[in-house]
């Protein structure tokens, strides 16, 4: 178990490195110099962008930027943003913060409701409820995930009821301090994330509810609830917890576009910012950050598929 | 076969001519729902362009009304017809969909049976390959490989194609293995059947339905990145006709002019159900082919 | 509350003697097709007797079964009769009520333990679970009672061993605590569904010694279903033989065993393989080469080594037939031979020449006059193709195109006594057998010298096994040599002139099988006729009953 | 919510504003603002010499007075008594000085240091507490409006921006770069503390969340409505638009030293194939004014008795064809997203040339690519520049050694006019000189300006007190001292 998980655990920092250096080599073939972009209309003078290029280091060999670039990074040190000049670290650790904390909520709320209704329309398998909830997944996971999000602001703050506050207007550093802002991403974010979970518990859970150890479970007399709770459920969450974790993972890209839909501080707006200013730094450590969390993500989910599965935490030492 | 050999075969239950793949799924309403939904978009998509009433960039009124002197559906922000634009609009959007969703599917699909089949050092280049293409968000690439390259057709459908090709490649590779250690696999590879050939005769049959579930399922993402990416400005651009930039360009002026979101945001969704539908259907009837409960 | 009091009550007041079973007049039937699945069927028990009920596969033994518990799988429904519990009528009941009498008026245990235990349960969390209302004042603690179920299966009785996770057993271990499980709550009736069919001969004895001592212990009425007359003859006082959805015959086990009346039921048990320990012809040396000779052969996966120091020889026209339990080698061996398997190393030579390791390296003849046939007749053939792409396309890549390709076809179906009219069938239209006769028409369609069989009855029932052994047989007259690979020995006397027993990787038994059998060397060879089940014919083989299945059913 | 906090009687409370752009690059400095909260923000903390009015004349800020010398090049600037900056330190000779030593530091030079080249940095002299002497090399007019532009805040010595400290209506609160920041305001401010107690400045990336911030009312008032979002804040009962004519110009570029260009005769006729009211009209929605092929529009020179040159596709044909081109004349326009507008002005100029028998194929470029290397080569483009008075603009783009020449302009007799009117300190003899240059350059420059485009920002009916302004910036200028919020 130990050994599986330090495994994972390895080639999680693999994959790490290796889209370090895509997420590098793709920055460096950005079109147009950053020290260009940096100066706008004012690098029509020479002298002020050599300067700048100096200042950037962008006068050394590739392989030499790479390595100071990557040795930084093993010590959380993503260098100097282009632009503003502060240290990308400090730039980016409260959009950071805001940013897991919007993924963080919406997995607390998405992600057992997700399974819920999941479950439930597996119990109720052909039934009206489910009929009615599988359309709704499907339905909702047709519409891309800003048009959701249009629809929210339309539906619940700027066209029919005026509930909720349409965009996020606050800062990063206290994305907790208006939970009121925080619903609409929050619902949106939610609703895009949630199909697949539904989909996945739902014939998982199927699945379980077939197989023979549950029609024994009723076989020997349990009551319904211990047969769905002890039973079934826990052997139905296994491959949901993968779905899960996917859908996180998603979630840490996903974000971009409702970041920037609803304003919102966090790392994928702070990308297409960086993106427009050729900010690379910036973009260099979104990319890999995003990609972190995704490798993070999946070995918690490899790890909890590992720990419900008796038969691999047990034996395998 | 023939006649004949029913006639002559004493066996007491003729077996019932088993209607193909195609016709088991016809017999379900999900997949006619569906093959309506998804052929009325497509039609718009194709035929659009030649019943449009204006062309797509020319002005036909006023900006943002909805209901514009000539035009059906009003006019944009800046002041073209809504409805041509939605008429031209699709074909590109259903293209790239479609072409990239079906190219992610067949390289994901060869992926994962190759993988699930030779299980060899080929299997383990591809799955870590895919576990870290896997890794590597997939919006950010694209913004970041179309930052690099420009907004380039070609390119949207390659980003979209290999980022489903990884995803397919997984799910292949799973349903791959369990035909694999199946023993007619085994039985082609004792006579010697070159490996190929057992992949696209033996296995690729079997694994029809988890990868038609797949298409429908990539046309939908398919569908939602192209818009998504025009959402963030990097994908088609205008003023060109598109579903996902009419929903972007529309959406600012959505309370006094909704059809411009409305219609091209419905079309995506339709198509999308659509396509789930029929994969949908087409999935249950391949799984019939197996289970065969017919007396 | 009062159900389960009034249960308690009858269960104690019961005792021993008396009807624990009832069922009267009984039909379930399927939807959507509206099929009776099983049709009339009427039944009692007494209490500490065992009922066999045998029956070809999908005669309805299982839904029968399930209806004792007053439970249907899924699109099924009793539609008619009554089911009586000691004293409870089951019909009617709703399901809440239902629940209260499963566990402690019924129980039942499952065909494969493996697939009925939670995986994701430890064994005293299940086991504990099927006390239900225990009554920790009058009965003592719950736990003492789980720790003596367990003692009363043979299995240990510590925390470790409660501690444990399904998959930490064996599966003998896995279908005692299945039995150890229902036998806790000291039910009434008990509902054992095929509980040995996974397990190899020793563990088999061993559970049945079990099921037998705790139904005497306890006075608890069983209902064994099988479609093993051998094991049924072992165990039940009664015997109840379905066909096609009905009791055709129902009577004493002596009885009905020595006398059969139904036309089916002799069928079943003729078809039972004999272990014959005595009656072989005697050895007759073959004059020519062998078609097969190994010498040395050591093979294994990876670093672990499998198969040590194997010599064999098969003969043109001889049947030898490789024994052992699982585990020991046997599918490795054949694969071997077949091409299949490559880690292997030492002397194999086919009619003269060697043969390459891997089938991809063999001329393109050795693989036609080689052939394998799999044990898994489900697995074997590509659903995806009808019966005649299956014979075509292995034949057109071994011999060619044929010129007549219906012709072909059909003569390879007729060898293995099927209608031509099935080469337009898929393979899902097939029942198990005809599957494994489609298996061997399409090996034998390029008239192989060699055939490999690989357990290639162990997946279906007696009947059909017999049907398939005959076709082997009259294959092996027409000159064909047989690598037999087995783990039953009772189908080793039957069928072969020379037996190899295979025990942890090595041949511990090589020679005649008249002399195998009639003077067992070997500990191991003397253990396995020892554990198979003693079951004496009496009745004269009759070839009309055989071939004409149909005709059982008027 | 948050708002009305401290603020006791009239007014008070908190303004929110909700601003275009925003990025990791925003800061606070004085001297180096970069984009438009940045811009917003200045205006607000520091305060100059001088100021732009709504109607974009000097009047006087700190300064008391600002006066040249005969020549123009040495200027005195007089402080006005008692001032003081947000940390209470006086408002004195030695912080003007230091300001200005600043804004010309040539390691880390601030936006008007290019504009200040040819100050004497190094002579600047103390005359007294509250007056200083500034010398210059040359003759140098336009000083007092490079004195009112937003970039030349005064600050006190030992400026550090990371806590700035300036003598503007507000005083600085928070930032955070990005997202936003909130200033409280300045009770000592010269021209009166303003009427609310705190304003804060709001980034948004994206139009729509700007419109549906003020909406939904997250935001009291945002800069620059898109136009596709006129309707939709009018439709709303309590918010309304705020509209204002400006200076700003988005000009077609025509290189004056390549190919067709270079023929006079050309350049004229493109300027003639304009239908100037129909691309205000499709490009800007009708939201602008008619441009007359001049820049400097709110420059108190500026000269409207030029005629309003107007499509003319007959005279156009026919110059092209002395030019030597009959129907065959392609050209490439290069076009981008550099400013709302600007593409569709393209589109239509396509339209508009294709009466004239010329072929435009636009060439369509990325804003980072347009100001890319090739930015100030391009033969035939667009740009956009913000509101400037004439002579300060022909520093920028006109007169050689202008940084962005893109049109190639080197005209020798404007030249001559142009270097005169630099020299002249008399007002109406160079308003002479300044109408004779804006001629030459109505008659061959290289610039087709076909309009300037208004400023929309949209406010809520709560708030009152923002007015109009011609200076090119949003919400007057950015200009919140007088606003008041109803509760
Ligand atoms: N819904 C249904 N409609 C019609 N027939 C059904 C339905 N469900 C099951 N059957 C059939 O009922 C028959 C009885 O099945 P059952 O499992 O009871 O057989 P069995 O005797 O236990 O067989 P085995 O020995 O293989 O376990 C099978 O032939 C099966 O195909
Ligand atoms: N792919 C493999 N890798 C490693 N060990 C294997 C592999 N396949 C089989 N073995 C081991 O080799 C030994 C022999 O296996 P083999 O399949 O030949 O047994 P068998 O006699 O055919 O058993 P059965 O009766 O169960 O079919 C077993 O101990 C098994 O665990
Ligand atoms: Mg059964
Ligand atoms: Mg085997």
């Amino acid at each position: 178990m130990l050994r599986l998980i330090l495994y994972r655990l390895f080639y999680g920092l693999l994959t790490l490195f290796v889209v370090s250096l895509v997420v590098f080599a793709a920055t460096q073939a950005l079109p147009s110099d950053p020290a260009q972009a940096i100066l706008g209309r004012e690098a029509a003078d020479p002298a002020r962008l050599a300067a700048l290029r100096e200042q950037l280091n962008l006068d050394q060999p590739l392989a030499l930027q790479y390595w100071s670039w990557l040795s930084g990074v093993a010590v959380l040190d993503f260098g100097t943003s282009l632009s503003g000049g502060m240290p990308v670290s400090e730039l980016l650790g409260p959009r950071v913060q805001a940013s897991l904390t919007l993924m963080l909520v919406t997995a607390v709320i998405a992600a057992p409701i997700a399974m819920a209704i999941g479950a439930f329309a597996a119990l109720r398998r052909d039934r009206r409820f489910d009929h009615t909830s599988s359309m709704a997944t499907l339905v909702l996971a047709a519409v891309p995930e800003f048009a959701v999000g249009i629809a929210g602001i339309l539906l619940l703050s700027t066209g029919g009821l005026k509930l909720l506050p349409a965009v996020y207007a606050g800062s990063s550093t206290e994305v907790l301090a208006n939970p009121d802002q925080l619903v609409l991403p929050v619902l949106t974010l939610a609703i895009a994330v949630s199909p697949p979970i539904i989909r996945m518990m739902r014939a998982s859970m199927i699945e379980v509810l077939e197989s023979e150890y549950v029609q024994q479970a009723r076989l020997k007399g349990l009551p319904e609830r211990t047969v769905i709770w002890r039973h079934a459920a826990p052997n139905a969450i296994g491959p949901v917890a993968q779905v899960i974790a996917l859908q996180l993972g998603w979630l840490a890209g996903g974000v971009v576009a409702i970041e920037f839909l609803f304003n919102f501080p966090g790392i994928g707006k702070a990308l297409m910012d960086a993106i427009e200013a050729r900010n690379l730094p910036v973009i260099q450590a979104v990319a890999l950050l995003i990609a972190a969390v995704y490798v993070l993500v999946n070995l918690i989910a490899d790890v909890v598929g590992l720990a419900a599965n008796p038969k691999v935490r047990v034996s395998s030492r | 076969m023939s006649t004949a050999d029913t006639a002559s075969g004493a066996a007491p239950a003729a077996p019932v001519r088993r209607p193909g793949l195609l016709r088991t799924a016809w017999r379900f309403h999900r997949t006619k729902i569906g093959v309506v939904l998804a052929g009325a978009v497509l039609l718009v998509a194709a035929a659009g362009p030649f019943l449009s009433p204006f062309s797509p960039t020319e002005g036909a009124g006023m900006p943002n009304s909805a209901s514009a002197a000539g035009t059906l559906f009003g006019t944009d922000e800046v002041g073209r017809d809504v409805f041509s634009r939605f008429l031209h609009g699709g074909y590109t959007l259903v293209t790239i969909a479609v072409a990239s969703a079906l190219a992610g599917v067949a390289a994901g699909a060869v992926f994962g049976i190759v993988a699930g089949y030779l299980r060899n050092w080929a299997d383990e280049l591809i799955m870590r390959t895919n576990d870290m293409l896997l890794a590597f968000p997939q919006l950010v690439l694209a913004l970041l490989l179309l930052s690099i390259l420009g907004p380039k057709v070609w390119l949207i459908v390659a980003i979209i194609a290999l980022s489903h090709a990884n995803r397919v490649a997984r799910v292949t590779r799973e349903a791959t293995l369990k035909v694999v250690e199946q023993d007619f696999v085994k039985s082609a590879e004792a006579i010697g059947v070159p490996r190929w050939r057992i992949m696209a005769a033996e296995i690729l049959p079997n694994i029809t339905s988890p990868l038609l579930v797949e298409l429908g399922l990539r046309i939908t993402y398919s569908v939602g990145t192209i818009a998504t990416l025009s959402f963030l400005g990097m994908g088609l651009q205008p003023p060109q006709a598109d579903w996902g930039l009419m929903i972007n360009e529309g959406r600012t002026a959505i309370t006094i002019q909704p059809w411009a979101v409305v219609l091209p945001v419905t079309a995506v969704a339709v198509l999308t159900i659509g396509a789930n539908l029929i994969t949908d259907g087409l999935s249950r009837a391949s799984i019939g082919i197996d289970r065969g409960v017919e007396k | 509350m009062t159900g389960s009091e009034e249960n308690a009550d009858t269960g104690a007041a019961a005792g021993r003697g008396g009807t624990a079973l009832r069922v009267d007049d009984l039909a379930v039937v399927g939807h959507p097709s509206e099929v009776e699945i099983i049709s009339g069927v009427s039944l009692t028990l007494e209490r500490g007797h065992i009922l066999g009920l045998v029956g070809e596969s999908g005669s309805g033994k299982t839904t029968l079964g399930l209806s004792l518990l007053a439970h249907c799988k899924r699109a099924t429904e009793v539609s008619h009769g009554t089911i009586e519990v000691s004293g409870n009528a089951l019909t009617g009941l709703g399901e809440k009520e239902v629940r209260r009498l499963r566990g402690r008026a019924v129980a039942y245990i499952p065909q494969s333990p493996a697939s009925a235990l939670n995986p994701a349960l430890r064994l005293r969390t299940q086991l504990t679970e099927a006390l239900h209302e225990w009554d920790e004042q009058e009965r003592g603690p719950r736990a003492d009672r789980v720790r003596e179920v367990l003692r009363e299966v043979a299995l240990p009785d510590d925390d470790a061993f409660l501690a444990r996770y399904p998959h930490q057993l064996s599966g003998g271990q896995q279908q005692r605590v299945a039995i150890a499980m229902a036998f806790a709550g000291y039910p009434d009736v008990i509902v054992m569904d095929e509980p040995t069919t996974g397990l190899d001969v020793t563990t088999q004895a061993h559970v049945l010694q079990t099921i037998r001592s705790m139904t005497r212990d306890y006075g608890t009425a069983g209902v064994y279903i099988s479609h093993d007359m051998a094991v049924v003859a072992d165990l039940a006082d009664d015997i109840a033989v379905m066909y096609k959805g009905e009791v055709v015959e129902r009577g004493a086990a002596a009885r009905v065993l020595a006398e059969p009346e139904h036309p089916y039921t002799r069928r079943l048990l003729r078809a039972v393989p004999l272990l014959r320990t005595e009656g072989h012809p005697e050895p007759e040396e073959l004059p020519e080469a062998p078609v097969l000779e190994l010498s040395g052969v050591q093979a294994g996966y990876g670093r672990t080594i499998v198969l040590r120091d194997i010599d064999l020889e098969v003969r043109r026209g001889e049947c030898v037939a490789l024994l052992g339990e699982s585990g020991s080698g046997k599918t490795t061996l054949s694969r071997s031979v077949a091409g299949l398997h490559t880690q292997f190393s030492g002397g194999m030579v086919f009619d003269g020449e060697v043969l390459a390791r891997s089938s991809y390296r063999r001329t393109p003849e050795q693989r036609r006059r080689v052939q394998y046939i799999f044990q898994n007749p489900y697995e074997a053939l590509n659903p995806r193709k009808r019966v005649r792409e299956l014979i075509l396309a292995p034949y057109t890549h071994l011999a060619g195109k044929p010129k007549d390709p219906d012709a072909v076809v059909a003569r390879a179906l007729e060898r293995a006594a099927l209608p031509a009219s099935y080469a337009a069938r898929y393979p899902e239209q097939l029942s198990g057998g005809e599957r494994q006769r489609v298996s061997i028409a399409r090996a034998i369609s390029t008239s192989p010298d060699l055939l490999i069989c690989d357990e290639i009855t162990s997946a279906l029932d007696v009947s059909v096994q017999a049907e398939i052994v005959e076709l082997l047989r009259n294959l092996q007259d027409g000159g064909m040599a047989l690598l037999f690979v087995t783990h039953n020995i009772a189908l080793v006397s039957n069928i072969a002139q020379k037996v190899a027993v295979l025990n942890k990787g090595e041949i511990v038994e090589h020679g005649h099988v008249g002399e195998v059998m009639a003077r067992p060397r070997h500990g191991y060879t003397r253990a396995l006729i020892a554990d198979t089940p003693d079951f004496e014919l009496s009745l004269p083989p009759s070839d009309a009953d055989l071939q004409a299945p149909e005709a059982a059913g008027q | 919510g948050s708002g009305s906090g401290g603020g006791s009687g009239a007014g008070g409370g908190r303004l929110r504003v909700g601003v275009a752009g925003g990025s990791s690059n925003d800061t606070v400095d004085a001297h180096n603002p970069t984009d438009n909260p940045d811009i917003a923000r200045v205006y607000n903390l520091y305060a100059g010499l001088c100021r732009f009015a709504a109607d974009f004349s000097i009047e006087m800020a700190l300064a008391e007075s600002l006066e040249p010398n005969d020549k123009a090049d040495v200027w005195t600037a007089t402080l006005k008594e008692g001032l003081t900056f947000h940390d209470g330190s006086p408002v004195d000779a030695d912080a003007l000085i230091f300001t200005l030593k600043r804004i010309t530091d040539p390691d880390k030079p601030g936006t008007s240091a290019q504009q200040l080249a040819t100050m004497k940095r190094d002579e600047l002299k103390k005359v007294d507490d509250r007056t200083v002497e500034i010398p210059f090399e040359e003759g140098y007019v336009t000083f007092k409006e490079l004195c009112s532009e937003y970039a030349m805040g005064l600050v006190p010595e030992g400026y550090d921006p990371e806590n700035p400290v300036g003598a503007g209506p507000f005083a600085f609160s928070e930032f955070t770069k990005g997202e936003r920041s909130l200033f409280t305001s300045f009770d000592d401010f010269w021209d009166g503390r303003p009427k609310i107690d705190e304003v804060e400045i709001i980034n948004f990336a994206d139009e729509s969340a700007r419109v549906n911030a003020l909406v939904s009312g997250e935001v009291d008032a945002i800069a620059q409505v898109p136009h596709s979002q006129i309707e939709v804040i009018e439709s709303n009962e309590s918010l309304q638009i705020m509209e204002s004519e400006s200076g700003m110009w988005l000009p077609f570029t025509m290189r004056v030293d390549s190919e067709p260009f270079d023929d006079e005769k050309v350049r004229q006729a493109f300027r003639l194939i304009v239908d100037r009211q129909g691309m205000i009209d499709q490009a800007l929605n009708g939201h602008g004014l008619i441009g007359n092929d001049v820049y400097g529009r709110f420059d108190p020179f500026y000269d409207e008795e030029l005629p309003q040159r107007e499509q003319d596709i007959k005279q156009a044909r026919k110059l092209l064809k002395e030019a030597g081109y009959e129907d065959d004349l392609e050209v490439e326009l290069v076009t981008g997203p550099i400013n709302a507008g600007a593409e569709a002005a393209a589109q239509v100029f396509k339209e508009q040339a294709k009466q004239a028998g010329v072929t435009v194929k636009l060439k369509r470029v990325t804003s980072e690519e347009f100001y890319g290397d090739n930015y100030l080569k391009w033969t035939f483009a667009q740009d956009f520049w913000s509101a400037r008075h004439y002579l300060s603009q022909t520093a920028q783009g006109s007169y050689p050694g202008a940084p962005f020449n893109e049109t190639h302009w080197e005209d020798e007799e404007w030249i001559e006019v142009v270097d005169k009117a630099r020299a002249e300190t008399d007002d109406a003899e160079r308003e002479k000189l300044v109408q004779q240059a804006m001629k030459i350059e109505y008659e061959r420059g290289g610039y087709i300006i076909w309009g300037f485009p208004s400023m929309i920002d949209g406010v809520s009916k709560k708030v009152k007190g923002f007015e109009p302004s011609v200076v090119g910036h949003p919400l007057g200028g950015y200009n919140f001292r007088s606003v008041t919020i109803e509760a």
